[in-house]
């Protein structure tokens, strides 16, 4: 069918093909032989170069420390009356929060994903672990030595993130910290001139 | 304090579904338009407290952390009344605020990450990955493996709960099962040695543990009758019907 | 991406890419509308030319279910390797039951297994044994000197462990998977028992 010998990008094309989970450019470097982890970045780019020109229905997606192949989302009306049955529910308000917490604060305790959030959170560990989208990652030193909770692969591949570097990076925070420093010392000067704490003379500086 | 709270501004709050207090406090901030860091608090704890007096009796599971907020809001509230004490000159005195406010701060940050997830959750259902299916080996050797067969992981989730229900089993039939393999009857020819060691002598009624489960008495008895063969221990009863004394082969006279 | 609509082409690229099963005609052209069988098996023929043109690793093949892509024979080899690497078959409820004692109880005898699943676990053993999740772990002492079973480091890699000491106690499982009713039960001695807000914040101070 092809007399010329197999090129890298139609292997490299070939094995996303036929895995069913994604694959790093370390382990296909490895199996390439004579291409080192770089080339298989550039090489995906060429795929996806392709894939757009030819106007194929999927793409490379660079995903959990790898790449996949996945459908384009224009087609998704149709690709997802045929996985209807294998549809995971979409994930609670309460998961979500827990689950940004653990992405950030990892590895983390149950007691601080509770103090952060103010309620219970053992119902939705339990879903986030269940789904495998929160591992057990080890236990605190000290007191109790309570169980440590981080994110799995699998939260990266949900989320379509290549890394948990890829999570948005919370610069609001450092704004609000920023702000709350500058807002401290004018609340400092604020303090050495009121008499009192009483909230209806900060109601009245509105 | 339950009058006042009502007057205030509950009517369109009650309605509402929180995550928890927090959740309700960035609501009340946000609804108020106030400065985080300069919170109303004695407006802001009359409306939580109207919250609470609305919840509805379905969400009464999660009210003890409401009221522990409450609790706290109180607190503030009342520390925020107090004269204010004279101060050295390099002295700082904390806002009475300042925890609550922080704790705020970060879970409203948390819970915009929240939202950015829900965002890539909502665009990840629209990709789909290779679907994968079973092969048959006569049609692989005409084409070449296409896929591998589905790595049918199972998870920790489904190895903890297994276990788990492995556990309410046992405790449920725990008199059926569990309990009559717990004890061997060497383990208790070994307490029954000990015993006799110990006291020279014991009553046979005592080498039946109260409160442990009958199968026990069935095992010790069962391990005393292979002691008697074996001829390592002698039995004698006083008088019909009295009291069984145990010594060990060698102690004592008469035999059972 | 893609300004154009979808072309009935590239949806059935899409449905044959994403499907866990061969496709009949009869079904792509349901999912297709305005496309009757007979048009199927033009545009499949379309495909495959332009995979064909376009050097792509695959091709839809006519199977006796209906259509579906798979790699072309050329890649054989570099795809066996992929699958060598991966894929055995899902644990059974019986495998996976005696694998949850064994890890919780270890090191254990088989007697001690046997008693607890109520069941011979021999033939479970040896495959457990065989996929390198439970080891041979001693002898133990006394009578008859029977084996003792431990897990192994794949165990803890297969389930994402740390290590073992991470696996949840009895008391963190009950609080991970008990039954809904006790579950209720514990969160409700857990909150009577809960430190007032106010004193965690305190401590987070330090």
């Amino acid at each position: 069918m092809n007399d010329s010998a197999a090129t890298p990008k139609q292997i490299l094309e070939a094995l996303l093909f036929a895995a069913e989970e994604p694959l790093s450019s370390r382990r296909l470097a490895g199996m390439l032989e004579e291409v080192t982890p770089s080339v298989i970045a550039d090489l995906v780019r060429e795929l996806n170069a392709d894939y757009l020109r030819e106007t194929r229905a999927f793409q490379v997606q660079e995903v959990a420390g790898g790449y996949r192949l996945v459908t384009r989302a224009e087609f998704a009306s149709w690709v997802g009356e045929l996985r209807a049955s294998g549809a995971s529910p979409r994930l609670s308000q309460a998961a979500l929060e827990t689950l940004s917490i653990v992405a950030y604060k990892q590895p983390v305790t149950r007691a601080e994903l509770e103090s952060i959030r103010g309620v219970a959170v053992e119902g939705v560990l339990k879903t986030l672990v269940d789904r495998e989208l929160v591992r057990i990652a080890g236990r605190e030193e000290g007191m109790g030595r309570p169980l440590l909770y981080g994110t799995t692969d699998h939260f990266l591949e949900y989320f379509g993130l290549p890394s948990l570097d890829s999570l948005p990076r919370p610069d609001e925070l450092e704004i609000l910290f920023a702000d709350r420093e500058r807002q401290e010392e004018l609340q400092l000067e604020d303090e050495l001139a009121a008499p009192a704490f009483g909230e209806h003379v900060a109601a009245d500086e509105e | 304090m339950a009058d006042e709270a009502r007057s205030g501004h509950t009517v369109r709050i009650e309605s509402l579904d929180f995550e928890g207090p927090l959740d309700l406090l960035v609501y009340l901030v946000q609804k108020n338009e106030v400065d985080i860091w300069d919170i109303p608090i004695a407006l802001i704890t009359e409306q939580f407290l109207g919250y609470l007096q609305g919840m509805t009796a379905e969400r009464l599971e999660s009210a003890g952390e409401f009221l522990l907020m409450a609790a706290t809001l109180l607190r503030i509230k009342s520390q925020m009344l107090l004269p204010r004490p004279q101060l050295e000159d390099d002295e700082e005195i904390e806002d009475p605020r300042r925890e609550l406010v922080l704790k705020i701060l970060e879970y409203q940050q948390f819970r915009e990450i929240a939202e950015e997830l829900r965002d890539r959750e909502s665009a990840g259902r629209l990709v789909f990955p290779r679907g994968l299916q079973e092969w048959d080996d006569e049609l692989e050797r005409e084409s070449g493996p296409g896929m591998p067969e589905p790595e049918d992981r199972v998870s920790l989730g489904d190895l903890l709960r297994s276990f788990t229900r492995l556990i309410d089993e046992a405790r449920r039939d725990r008199v059926h099962h569990l309990e009559p393999l717990a004890v061997t009857i060497e383990e208790k020819v070994n307490f029954v040695r000990e015993r006799l060691r110990r006291d020279g002598q014991t009553s046979f009624r005592d080498l039946f543990v109260a409160g442990e489960p009958r199968s026990h008495w069935i095992v010790t008895f069962v391990a005393l009758l292979e002691m008697v063969r074996e001829g390592e221990v002698r039995l004698r009863q006083g008088e019909t019907f009295g009291e069984i004394h145990v010594y060990a082969a060698g102690e004592g006279d008469g035999v059972a």
